[in-house]
Protein backbone atom coordinates (compact mmCIF):
# COMPACT_ATOMS: atom_id res chain seq x y z
CA UNK A 1 0.00 0.00 0.00
CA UNK A 2 1.40 3.72 -0.96
CA UNK A 3 -0.24 6.29 1.44
CA UNK A 4 -1.01 9.52 0.37
CA UNK A 5 0.22 12.20 2.45
CA UNK A 6 0.01 16.16 1.45
CA UNK A 7 0.65 19.25 2.94
CA UNK A 8 -1.24 22.11 1.18
CA UNK A 9 -2.24 25.35 1.29
CA UNK A 10 -5.05 25.04 -1.45
CA UNK A 11 -7.83 23.63 -1.07
CA UNK A 12 -8.64 19.68 -1.96
CA UNK A 13 -11.56 17.53 -3.18
CA UNK A 14 -12.57 15.20 -0.07
CA UNK A 15 -14.94 13.54 -2.24
CA UNK A 16 -12.02 13.07 -5.36
CA UNK A 17 -9.55 11.76 -2.78
CA UNK A 18 -12.11 9.20 -0.98
CA UNK A 19 -12.98 7.72 -4.58
CA UNK A 20 -9.39 7.32 -5.44
CA UNK A 21 -8.78 4.47 -2.56
CA UNK A 22 -11.21 2.06 -4.14
CA UNK A 23 -11.64 3.00 -7.72
CA UNK A 24 -10.97 0.06 -10.22
CA UNK A 25 -10.45 -2.42 -7.24
CA UNK A 26 -12.77 -4.60 -5.68
CA UNK A 27 -11.03 -5.95 -2.63
CA UNK A 28 -11.93 -2.44 -0.71
CA UNK A 29 -15.19 -3.19 1.40
CA UNK A 30 -15.01 -0.22 3.47
CA UNK A 31 -14.39 3.46 2.85
CA UNK A 32 -14.16 5.59 6.43
CA UNK A 33 -13.35 9.27 5.52
CA UNK A 34 -12.91 12.04 8.34
CA UNK A 35 -13.51 16.12 7.21
CA UNK A 36 -12.48 18.68 9.32
CA UNK A 37 -14.08 22.02 8.89
CA UNK A 38 -13.54 25.28 9.78
CA UNK A 39 -15.72 26.79 12.08
CA UNK A 40 -17.41 29.71 12.67
CA UNK A 41 -16.92 30.11 16.08
CA UNK A 42 -14.25 28.75 18.83
CA UNK A 43 -15.12 29.53 22.36
CA UNK A 44 -18.81 30.67 21.59
CA UNK A 45 -17.70 33.93 19.52
CA UNK A 46 -17.48 34.14 16.00
CA UNK A 47 -14.14 34.06 14.19
CA UNK A 48 -12.68 35.75 10.81
CA UNK A 49 -10.25 32.94 9.75
CA UNK A 50 -7.93 30.45 11.27
CA UNK A 51 -4.11 30.76 10.11
CA UNK A 52 -2.16 27.40 10.70
CA UNK A 53 1.31 27.31 11.06
CA UNK A 54 3.41 23.78 10.30
CA UNK A 55 7.08 22.78 10.64
CA UNK A 56 7.79 21.95 7.29
CA UNK A 57 9.46 18.50 6.52
CA UNK A 58 8.22 17.61 10.60
CA UNK A 59 4.93 17.48 9.55
CA UNK A 60 5.10 15.25 6.56
CA UNK A 61 7.69 12.84 8.84
CA UNK A 62 5.58 12.52 11.52
CA UNK A 63 2.31 12.00 10.05
CA UNK A 64 3.93 9.19 7.74
CA UNK A 65 5.25 7.91 10.92
CA UNK A 66 1.64 7.62 11.99
CA UNK A 67 0.67 6.17 8.72
CA UNK A 68 3.69 3.48 8.93
CA UNK A 69 1.83 2.49 12.59
CA UNK A 70 -1.75 2.21 11.30
CA UNK A 71 -0.46 0.26 8.95
CA UNK A 72 0.86 -2.05 10.92
CA UNK A 73 -2.01 -1.82 13.09
CA UNK A 74 -4.55 -3.17 10.72
CA UNK A 75 -4.65 -4.01 7.68
CA UNK A 76 -5.47 -1.21 6.01
CA UNK A 77 -5.69 -1.01 1.44
CA UNK A 78 -5.66 2.87 1.66
CA UNK A 79 -4.91 5.76 3.78
CA UNK A 80 -4.72 9.61 2.22
CA UNK A 81 -3.82 12.71 5.13
CA UNK A 82 -4.24 16.14 3.76
CA UNK A 83 -3.25 18.26 6.01
CA UNK A 84 -4.05 22.36 4.81
CA UNK A 85 -1.81 25.17 5.88
CA UNK A 86 -1.92 29.15 5.59
CA UNK A 87 -5.13 30.86 6.31
CA UNK A 88 -8.61 29.29 6.30
CA UNK A 89 -12.26 30.94 6.29
CA UNK A 90 -14.95 29.23 8.17
CA UNK A 91 -16.87 26.00 6.10
CA UNK A 92 -13.82 25.55 4.31
CA UNK A 93 -12.03 22.00 5.28
CA UNK A 94 -8.92 21.85 7.11
CA UNK A 95 -7.75 17.91 7.03
CA UNK A 96 -8.71 15.02 5.44
CA UNK A 97 -8.09 11.19 6.38
CA UNK A 98 -9.66 8.49 4.32
CA UNK A 99 -8.70 5.04 5.19
CA UNK A 100 -9.68 1.77 3.01
CA UNK A 101 -9.93 -1.86 4.22
CA UNK A 102 -11.21 -5.12 3.19
CA UNK A 103 -14.10 -4.51 6.81
CA UNK A 104 -15.28 -1.78 8.63
CA UNK A 105 -13.49 -2.34 11.58
CA UNK A 106 -9.67 -1.36 10.45
CA UNK A 107 -11.05 1.21 8.11
CA UNK A 108 -12.90 2.94 11.47
CA UNK A 109 -10.00 2.81 13.57
CA UNK A 110 -7.17 3.68 11.40
CA UNK A 111 -9.21 6.90 10.78
CA UNK A 112 -10.11 7.19 14.51
CA UNK A 113 -6.42 6.57 15.45
CA UNK A 114 -4.97 8.93 13.03
CA UNK A 115 -7.45 12.07 13.31
CA UNK A 116 -6.18 11.42 17.21
CA UNK A 117 -2.55 12.06 16.39
CA UNK A 118 -2.79 14.92 14.26
CA UNK A 119 -4.48 16.61 16.89
CA UNK A 120 -1.30 16.06 19.35
CA UNK A 121 2.03 15.05 17.60
CA UNK A 122 1.57 16.60 14.14
CA UNK A 123 3.31 19.97 14.08
CA UNK A 124 1.05 22.45 13.28
CA UNK A 125 -0.66 25.72 15.15
CA UNK A 126 -4.12 27.11 14.55
CA UNK A 127 -4.44 31.33 15.08
CA UNK A 128 -7.76 32.27 15.64
CA UNK A 129 -8.34 35.90 13.88
CA UNK A 130 -11.87 37.43 16.46
CA UNK A 131 -13.02 40.45 16.19
CA UNK A 132 -9.61 41.95 14.75
CA UNK A 133 -7.31 39.95 17.66
CA UNK A 134 -5.19 36.99 16.88
CA UNK A 135 -4.82 34.40 19.09
CA UNK A 136 -2.90 30.74 19.25
CA UNK A 137 -6.01 28.37 20.20
CA UNK A 138 -5.04 26.36 23.19
CA UNK A 139 -4.01 22.04 23.33
CA UNK A 140 -7.07 20.61 24.64
CA UNK A 141 -6.34 17.83 27.62
CA UNK A 142 -9.36 15.65 26.17
CA UNK A 143 -7.05 15.46 23.15
CA UNK A 144 -4.18 13.85 24.43
CA UNK A 145 -6.68 11.59 26.66
CA UNK A 146 -8.15 11.06 23.13
CA UNK A 147 -4.36 9.79 22.12
CA UNK A 148 -3.02 8.16 24.69
CA UNK A 149 -6.38 5.50 24.18
CA UNK A 150 -3.92 4.20 21.43
CA UNK A 151 -1.00 3.74 23.57
CA UNK A 152 0.76 0.26 23.69
CA UNK A 153 4.07 0.01 25.91
CA UNK A 154 6.36 -0.91 23.66
CA UNK A 155 5.16 1.69 20.88
CA UNK A 156 5.67 5.41 22.44
CA UNK A 157 8.38 6.71 21.45
CA UNK A 158 10.78 9.38 23.62
CA UNK A 159 8.16 12.26 24.00
CA UNK A 160 5.41 12.82 26.53
CA UNK B 1 31.24 23.88 20.57
CA UNK B 2 28.17 22.79 18.52
CA UNK B 3 26.99 24.56 16.27
CA UNK B 4 23.23 23.74 15.34
CA UNK B 5 19.83 24.97 13.69
CA UNK B 6 17.36 26.30 16.37
CA UNK B 7 13.85 27.12 15.22
CA UNK B 8 10.45 27.99 17.05
CA UNK B 9 7.23 27.96 15.91
CA UNK B 10 3.65 29.28 16.95
CA UNK B 11 4.02 31.66 19.76
CA UNK B 12 7.73 30.69 20.74
CA UNK B 13 8.34 32.08 17.35
CA UNK B 14 6.36 35.42 18.14
CA UNK B 15 8.03 35.80 21.67
CA UNK B 16 11.54 35.21 20.14
CA UNK B 17 11.54 37.50 17.38
CA UNK B 18 12.52 35.61 14.78
CA UNK B 19 11.44 31.65 13.63
CA UNK B 20 15.00 30.45 13.59
CA UNK B 21 18.85 31.27 14.19
CA UNK B 22 22.15 29.49 14.16
CA UNK B 23 23.99 28.99 17.23
CA UNK B 24 27.07 27.66 18.49
CA UNK B 25 25.81 25.60 21.69
CA UNK B 26 28.67 25.46 25.02
CA UNK B 27 29.85 21.92 24.83
CA UNK B 28 28.38 21.35 28.55
CA UNK B 29 25.03 21.63 26.99
CA UNK B 30 24.05 17.44 27.13
CA UNK B 31 20.22 17.56 27.47
CA UNK B 32 17.27 20.14 26.06
CA UNK B 33 17.00 20.88 29.56
CA UNK B 34 19.71 22.73 29.81
CA UNK B 35 19.83 23.81 26.45
CA UNK B 36 15.99 25.64 27.41
CA UNK B 37 17.52 26.98 30.36
CA UNK B 38 20.92 28.54 28.44
CA UNK B 39 18.39 30.27 26.13
CA UNK B 40 16.05 31.58 28.80
CA UNK B 41 19.92 33.57 30.31
CA UNK B 42 20.29 34.98 26.45
CA UNK B 43 17.90 38.22 26.68
CA UNK B 44 14.31 38.99 27.67
CA UNK B 45 12.33 37.57 24.39
CA UNK B 46 13.78 34.05 25.34
CA UNK B 47 13.41 34.76 29.08
CA UNK B 48 9.71 35.27 28.13
CA UNK B 49 9.23 32.20 25.36
CA UNK B 50 10.82 29.76 28.05
CA UNK B 51 9.16 31.22 31.03
CA UNK B 52 7.04 28.19 31.48
CA UNK B 53 9.64 25.49 29.81
CA UNK B 54 6.89 22.58 30.91
CA UNK B 55 4.38 23.22 28.29
CA UNK B 56 7.42 23.86 25.85
CA UNK B 57 7.88 20.86 23.57
CA UNK B 58 11.44 20.27 21.90
CA UNK B 59 12.09 18.13 18.48
CA UNK B 60 15.19 16.90 17.55
CA UNK B 61 16.38 16.35 14.05
CA UNK B 62 12.28 16.97 13.12
CA UNK B 63 11.64 14.27 16.52
CA UNK B 64 9.56 15.14 19.58
CA UNK B 65 12.00 14.09 22.54
CA UNK B 66 11.31 14.07 25.96
CA UNK B 67 13.14 17.11 27.89
CA UNK B 68 15.41 14.66 29.69
CA UNK B 69 16.81 13.83 26.57
CA UNK B 70 20.48 13.83 25.30
CA UNK B 71 20.85 16.66 22.43
CA UNK B 72 23.62 15.29 21.27
CA UNK B 73 24.58 15.22 17.57
CA UNK B 74 21.38 17.30 16.42
CA UNK B 75 21.49 19.67 13.95
CA UNK B 76 17.85 20.91 14.09
CA UNK B 77 16.65 21.72 17.19
CA UNK B 78 13.04 22.67 17.41
CA UNK B 79 10.77 24.65 20.16
CA UNK B 80 7.02 24.84 20.47
CA UNK B 81 3.45 25.04 22.09
CA UNK B 82 1.57 21.41 22.45
CA UNK B 83 0.17 21.20 18.60
CA UNK B 84 -2.95 22.35 18.10
CA UNK B 85 -3.79 20.77 14.26
CA UNK B 86 -6.30 18.42 12.78
CA UNK C 1 -31.56 18.10 13.39
CA UNK C 2 -34.25 15.92 10.31
CA UNK C 3 -31.65 12.82 9.41
CA UNK C 4 -31.91 11.50 6.16
CA UNK C 5 -32.83 7.27 5.90
CA UNK C 6 -33.00 5.96 2.72
CA UNK C 7 -33.50 2.60 1.60
CA UNK C 8 -33.27 2.57 -2.40
CA UNK C 9 -32.68 0.16 -5.31
CA UNK C 10 -30.90 2.34 -7.21
CA UNK C 11 -26.78 3.84 -6.69
CA UNK C 12 -26.62 6.43 -4.71
CA UNK C 13 -23.57 9.56 -4.49
CA UNK C 14 -21.91 9.18 -1.43
CA UNK C 15 -19.78 12.43 -2.16
CA UNK C 16 -22.93 14.65 -2.72
CA UNK C 17 -24.54 13.42 0.20
CA UNK C 18 -21.32 14.14 2.49
CA UNK C 19 -21.43 17.40 0.63
CA UNK C 20 -24.86 18.01 1.32
CA UNK C 21 -24.52 17.34 5.73
CA UNK C 22 -22.34 20.80 6.08
CA UNK C 23 -23.37 23.18 3.09
CA UNK C 24 -24.29 26.72 3.83
CA UNK C 25 -23.53 26.15 7.43
CA UNK C 26 -20.29 26.83 10.00
CA UNK C 27 -21.49 25.27 12.90
CA UNK C 28 -19.81 21.73 11.67
CA UNK C 29 -16.70 20.95 12.47
CA UNK C 30 -16.58 17.29 11.64
CA UNK C 31 -18.06 15.23 9.09
CA UNK C 32 -17.38 11.09 8.82
CA UNK C 33 -18.52 9.20 6.72
CA UNK C 34 -18.87 5.25 6.39
CA UNK C 35 -19.30 3.64 2.63
CA UNK C 36 -19.65 0.13 2.67
CA UNK C 37 -18.81 -1.49 -0.40
CA UNK C 38 -19.50 -4.62 -2.09
CA UNK C 39 -16.31 -6.69 -2.55
CA UNK C 40 -15.30 -9.18 -5.35
CA UNK C 41 -14.54 -12.12 -3.01
CA UNK C 42 -15.96 -13.74 0.07
CA UNK C 43 -14.31 -16.42 1.74
CA UNK C 44 -11.73 -16.07 -0.50
CA UNK C 45 -13.70 -17.04 -3.37
CA UNK C 46 -14.93 -14.66 -6.07
CA UNK C 47 -18.37 -13.63 -6.14
CA UNK C 48 -20.79 -12.58 -9.34
CA UNK C 49 -22.68 -10.03 -7.19
CA UNK C 50 -24.81 -9.99 -3.90
CA UNK C 51 -28.77 -9.18 -3.61
CA UNK C 52 -29.89 -8.06 -0.43
CA UNK C 53 -33.34 -8.53 0.85
CA UNK C 54 -35.04 -6.60 3.40
CA UNK C 55 -37.93 -5.92 5.30
CA UNK C 56 -39.93 -3.05 3.88
CA UNK C 57 -41.10 -0.53 6.61
CA UNK C 58 -39.47 -2.85 8.75
CA UNK C 59 -36.23 -1.59 8.08
CA UNK C 60 -36.62 1.73 7.84
CA UNK C 61 -37.90 2.09 11.53
CA UNK C 62 -35.42 0.22 13.19
CA UNK C 63 -32.40 2.57 11.09
CA UNK C 64 -34.66 5.50 12.44
CA UNK C 65 -34.91 4.31 15.47
CA UNK C 66 -30.94 3.71 16.33
CA UNK C 67 -30.24 7.11 14.16
CA UNK C 68 -32.51 8.61 16.98
CA UNK C 69 -30.77 6.89 19.73
CA UNK C 70 -27.29 8.37 18.01
CA UNK C 71 -28.79 11.74 18.44
CA UNK C 72 -29.47 11.35 22.01
CA UNK C 73 -26.35 9.70 22.83
CA UNK C 74 -23.92 12.20 20.76
CA UNK C 75 -24.38 16.07 19.74
CA UNK C 76 -24.77 15.62 16.22
CA UNK C 77 -26.04 18.00 13.36
CA UNK C 78 -26.74 15.62 10.90
CA UNK C 79 -27.03 12.44 9.74
CA UNK C 80 -27.29 10.19 6.54
CA UNK C 81 -28.07 7.07 5.93
CA UNK C 82 -28.87 5.12 2.86
CA UNK C 83 -28.90 1.30 2.54
CA UNK C 84 -29.56 -0.43 -0.78
CA UNK C 85 -31.26 -3.21 -1.86
CA UNK C 86 -31.54 -5.82 -4.59
CA UNK C 87 -28.80 -6.74 -7.02
CA UNK C 88 -25.23 -5.04 -6.35
CA UNK C 89 -21.85 -6.23 -8.08
CA UNK C 90 -18.81 -5.77 -6.73
CA UNK C 91 -16.81 -2.62 -6.65
CA UNK C 92 -20.96 -1.03 -6.19
CA UNK C 93 -21.56 0.73 -2.74
CA UNK C 94 -24.52 -1.18 -0.46
CA UNK C 95 -24.27 1.70 2.54
CA UNK C 96 -23.58 5.32 3.51
CA UNK C 97 -23.41 6.38 7.08
CA UNK C 98 -22.61 10.16 7.02
CA UNK C 99 -22.43 12.27 10.74
CA UNK C 100 -21.61 15.72 11.24
CA UNK C 101 -21.11 17.26 14.57
CA UNK C 102 -19.21 20.21 15.93
CA UNK C 103 -16.17 17.70 17.21
CA UNK C 104 -14.87 14.64 15.90
CA UNK C 105 -15.31 12.42 18.39
CA UNK C 106 -19.27 12.45 17.85
CA UNK C 107 -19.08 12.37 14.40
CA UNK C 108 -16.72 9.13 14.93
CA UNK C 109 -18.53 7.56 17.41
CA UNK C 110 -21.88 7.91 16.04
CA UNK C 111 -20.77 6.43 12.47
CA UNK C 112 -19.19 3.53 14.05
CA UNK C 113 -22.25 3.27 16.52
CA UNK C 114 -24.45 3.21 13.27
CA UNK C 115 -22.39 1.03 11.47
CA UNK C 116 -22.93 -1.68 14.32
CA UNK C 117 -26.28 -1.63 14.23
CA UNK C 118 -26.98 -1.56 10.73
CA UNK C 119 -25.08 -4.90 10.57
CA UNK C 120 -27.26 -6.64 13.62
CA UNK C 121 -30.42 -5.14 14.25
CA UNK C 122 -31.20 -3.87 10.84
CA UNK C 123 -33.52 -6.16 8.62
CA UNK C 124 -31.37 -6.63 5.51
CA UNK C 125 -30.39 -10.06 3.86
CA UNK C 126 -27.11 -10.30 1.67
CA UNK C 127 -27.54 -13.59 -0.84
CA UNK C 128 -23.27 -14.35 -2.09
CA UNK C 129 -23.67 -15.30 -6.23
CA UNK C 130 -20.78 -17.47 -6.44
CA UNK C 131 -20.04 -19.80 -9.67
CA UNK C 132 -23.77 -20.10 -10.60
CA UNK C 133 -24.43 -20.83 -6.91
CA UNK C 134 -26.62 -18.68 -4.57
CA UNK C 135 -25.72 -19.00 -1.27
CA UNK C 136 -27.05 -16.48 2.55
CA UNK C 137 -24.51 -15.04 3.99
CA UNK C 138 -23.84 -15.75 7.74
CA UNK C 139 -24.13 -13.73 10.56
CA UNK C 140 -20.74 -12.74 12.35
CA UNK C 141 -20.57 -13.42 16.02
CA UNK C 142 -17.75 -10.55 15.86
CA UNK C 143 -20.81 -8.25 14.52
CA UNK C 144 -22.65 -8.69 17.47
CA UNK C 145 -19.83 -8.48 19.77
CA UNK C 146 -19.00 -5.07 18.28
CA UNK C 147 -22.96 -4.25 18.94
CA UNK C 148 -22.50 -4.87 22.17
CA UNK C 149 -19.94 -2.61 23.01
CA UNK C 150 -22.87 0.38 22.58
CA UNK C 151 -25.05 -1.41 25.41
CA UNK C 152 -26.37 0.22 28.25
CA UNK C 153 -28.36 -1.68 30.30
CA UNK C 154 -31.42 0.71 30.25
CA UNK C 155 -31.50 1.07 26.65
CA UNK C 156 -31.48 -2.58 25.58
CA UNK C 157 -35.28 -3.32 24.10
CA UNK C 158 -36.50 -6.54 24.35
CA UNK C 159 -34.52 -8.52 21.60
CA UNK C 160 -30.95 -10.27 22.04
CA UNK D 1 -58.63 -17.17 16.99
CA UNK D 2 -56.41 -14.18 15.56
CA UNK D 3 -55.76 -13.13 12.63
CA UNK D 4 -52.29 -11.98 11.90
CA UNK D 5 -50.05 -11.93 9.12
CA UNK D 6 -46.80 -13.74 8.94
CA UNK D 7 -43.94 -12.31 7.19
CA UNK D 8 -40.47 -14.66 5.98
CA UNK D 9 -37.44 -13.42 4.65
CA UNK D 10 -34.38 -14.78 3.26
CA UNK D 11 -34.13 -18.43 4.06
CA UNK D 12 -37.08 -18.64 6.22
CA UNK D 13 -38.74 -17.55 3.41
CA UNK D 14 -37.51 -19.83 0.76
CA UNK D 15 -37.57 -22.85 2.99
CA UNK D 16 -41.43 -22.01 3.65
CA UNK D 17 -41.98 -20.78 0.04
CA UNK D 18 -43.86 -18.22 0.51
CA UNK D 19 -43.41 -14.21 1.41
CA UNK D 20 -46.14 -13.90 3.66
CA UNK D 21 -49.81 -15.43 4.93
CA UNK D 22 -52.67 -14.52 6.81
CA UNK D 23 -53.35 -17.02 9.91
CA UNK D 24 -55.91 -17.41 12.31
CA UNK D 25 -53.99 -18.45 15.36
CA UNK D 26 -55.11 -20.57 17.96
CA UNK D 27 -56.27 -18.73 20.73
CA UNK D 28 -54.05 -21.13 23.45
CA UNK D 29 -50.78 -19.24 21.49
CA UNK D 30 -49.24 -16.90 23.81
CA UNK D 31 -45.44 -16.52 23.06
CA UNK D 32 -43.68 -17.03 19.78
CA UNK D 33 -42.09 -19.74 21.22
CA UNK D 34 -45.58 -20.87 20.92
CA UNK D 35 -46.52 -19.96 17.98
CA UNK D 36 -42.90 -21.13 16.28
CA UNK D 37 -43.80 -24.78 17.59
CA UNK D 38 -47.21 -24.83 16.27
CA UNK D 39 -45.81 -23.93 12.76
CA UNK D 40 -43.13 -26.45 12.53
CA UNK D 41 -46.14 -28.96 13.03
CA UNK D 42 -47.75 -27.41 9.93
CA UNK D 43 -45.96 -29.18 7.76
CA UNK D 44 -42.83 -30.42 6.43
CA UNK D 45 -42.08 -26.84 4.75
CA UNK D 46 -42.38 -25.28 8.19
CA UNK D 47 -40.63 -28.25 10.08
CA UNK D 48 -37.76 -27.26 8.06
CA UNK D 49 -37.67 -23.55 8.37
CA UNK D 50 -38.09 -23.62 12.09
CA UNK D 51 -35.94 -27.14 12.70
CA UNK D 52 -33.54 -24.65 14.71
CA UNK D 53 -35.53 -22.34 15.81
CA UNK D 54 -32.36 -21.01 18.44
CA UNK D 55 -31.26 -18.91 15.08
CA UNK D 56 -34.44 -17.77 13.60
CA UNK D 57 -35.09 -14.04 14.68
CA UNK D 58 -38.96 -12.66 15.40
CA UNK D 59 -40.24 -9.60 14.82
CA UNK D 60 -43.70 -7.98 16.04
CA UNK D 61 -45.07 -5.32 14.42
CA UNK D 62 -42.00 -4.50 12.77
CA UNK D 63 -39.92 -4.60 16.27
CA UNK D 64 -37.08 -7.01 17.30
CA UNK D 65 -38.39 -9.10 20.18
CA UNK D 66 -37.21 -12.33 22.29
CA UNK D 67 -38.67 -15.86 21.92
CA UNK D 68 -40.36 -15.47 25.10
CA UNK D 69 -42.25 -12.14 24.06
CA UNK D 70 -45.94 -12.66 24.30
CA UNK D 71 -47.96 -12.37 20.96
CA UNK D 72 -51.52 -10.37 22.09
CA UNK D 73 -52.49 -7.86 19.87
CA UNK D 74 -49.72 -8.72 17.32
CA UNK D 75 -51.08 -7.98 13.59
CA UNK D 76 -47.84 -8.71 12.18
CA UNK D 77 -45.78 -11.29 12.54
CA UNK D 78 -42.23 -11.51 11.20
CA UNK D 79 -39.44 -14.93 11.28
CA UNK D 80 -36.41 -14.84 9.22
CA UNK D 81 -32.38 -15.70 10.11
CA UNK D 82 -30.12 -13.31 11.54
CA UNK D 83 -29.61 -10.32 9.73
CA UNK D 84 -26.45 -9.59 7.55
CA UNK D 85 -26.95 -6.11 6.68
CA UNK D 86 -24.49 -3.25 6.37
Amino acid sequence: MQPTVRLQRERFDAAAEAAALRRGRTDVGAVVTFTGICRGDENGKPITALTLEHYPGMAEAEIERHVAEASQRWPLLGVTVIHRYGRIEPGEDIVLVATASSHREAAFAAADFLMDFLKTRAPFWKQVEQAGDRNWVEAKQSDDAAAERWRKPKIGDAAE
Amino acid sequence: MARVTLRYFAWVRERIGKPDEELDLPADIGTVDQLTAWLAGRGEEYAYAFENRDVIRTALDRRHVRRTATIAGAREIAFFPPMTGG
